[in-house]
């Protein structure tokens, strides 16, 4: 399983803040898994269309697209960040 | 060491300010960075969203990044979260060091950071609805600069 | 519009900061410097000299110069005079703006300034007696960087 | 007359706050005003041996060492400044 939540309007899009999934054979980074994701609904497909407007973290830290995605990992999906 | 903390209650800047200095003789410079929400183009409010789990570390790692670069007494990084109004503080950086150079670009690096890096994001409440706002250009420039220094 | 003032009483760097942002939702940043007398090498006291007709001239001046250089919506020059003891604030430069690099740049252009350019002099009383304080070559460096800024 | 005011050990060595005294003929810039101070008194002269270490304010603007010392003018002397 992997550890799904979401962020600002990813979490809008998606209409969940999170979900916990069981990692399909074959996704092995970051690139793959959002790949996968993108095909379980056209909500998730719309929330991830634009990937230059995607960042990931891998078990809270920034990941790149190439990072690894291992079972049990908590991952995040949001757009890039504006605090401060 | 930089204490760092995100709440939804009312930001206090004077208090962070004042503790820094407090019963010190050993501090000669303390700068603070404020930020507030501003009521452009009609905003209501702004709403701070983050993810808890990586704030905490985000903001530990930078605290101790900030303490390796420069000589620094003390610091405090406060990030407000939730809803919050126009005039109110969104967030208090605030470095003490023996000197000003140190305890300005402390400040600086810190508040180009919480920009770029930490998990925060603003949502913008109008009369026509709430939008997210988006992450500026300018933002990485002027984080890109403590790379190389 | 900046605000300067030479006082012997102690200063107030909180009350310097909230009147730059109290009532105000056109305010994004307020930066702050707040020097403080150090007890370096057993230090007793500080005391401050300054020119008086001179330095309300000379603040003037670059109060003048900073808004001219940066879309400031406020700012406030306060330093004291006088007698001071280790802990104890010397001077406290805020400056608010929409954005943070004006407010940033605009605090850390002031201090440079006040450094280089303000007619005050500081003693130093130690159990050995009184020694005045040389200028440093690094405050005319920082000062130089705005020269062609 | 012209107003010199003192500060800092400028003051101390020269032993007064200020004072003000006729302009002598000849003396037109701030380096002849210093040239003809420093022969005042034995306390004048050590206070501005160290041409390096004064500055000087003509009517409360720095002034270099060729500008004009007119009569009626207040000149500060003192040396290099050490606030904020």
């Amino acid at each position: 399983m992997i550890d799904l939540v979401y962020f600002a309007w990813v979490r809008e899009r998606i209409g969940v803040d999170g979900e916990a999934l069981p990692l399909p054979s074959g996704v092995a980074t970051v690139a793959d898994l959002l790949d996968w994701l993108a095909t379980r609904s056209p909500a998730h497909a719309a929330a991830l269309i634009d990937r230059a407007a995607i960042r990931v973290a891998v078990d809270q830290a920034f990941a790149g697209v190439d990072a690894a995605v291992a079972d049990g990992a908590e991952v995040a999906i949001f757009p890039p960040v504006t605090g401060g | 060491m930089i204490d760092v903390r995100v709440q939804t209650a009312p930001l206090d800047p004077a208090a962070t300010i004042a503790a820094l200095s407090a019963g010190r003789d050993d501090v000669g410079a303390v700068v603070t960075f404020t930020g507030f929400v501003r009521a452009d183009d009609a905003l209501i409010a702004l709403t701070l969203e983050h993810y808890p789990a990586m704030t905490e570390r985000a903001l530990a790692t930078i605290a101790v990044e900030a303490d390796a670069r420069w000589p620094l007494t003390g610091g405090s990084v406060v990030h407000r979260v939730g809803r919050m109004l126009p005039g109110e503080a969104i967030v208090t950086v605030a470095v003490a060091s023996a000197h000003r150079a140190a305890a300005f670009n402390a400040a600086a690096f810190l508040m180009d950071w919480l920009k770029t890096q930490a998990p925060f994001w603003k949502a913008e409440e109008r009369a026509g609805g709430t939008s997210w706002v988006a992450a500026k250009p300018i933002d990485d420039i002027a984080a890109a600069r403590w790379h190389n220094a």
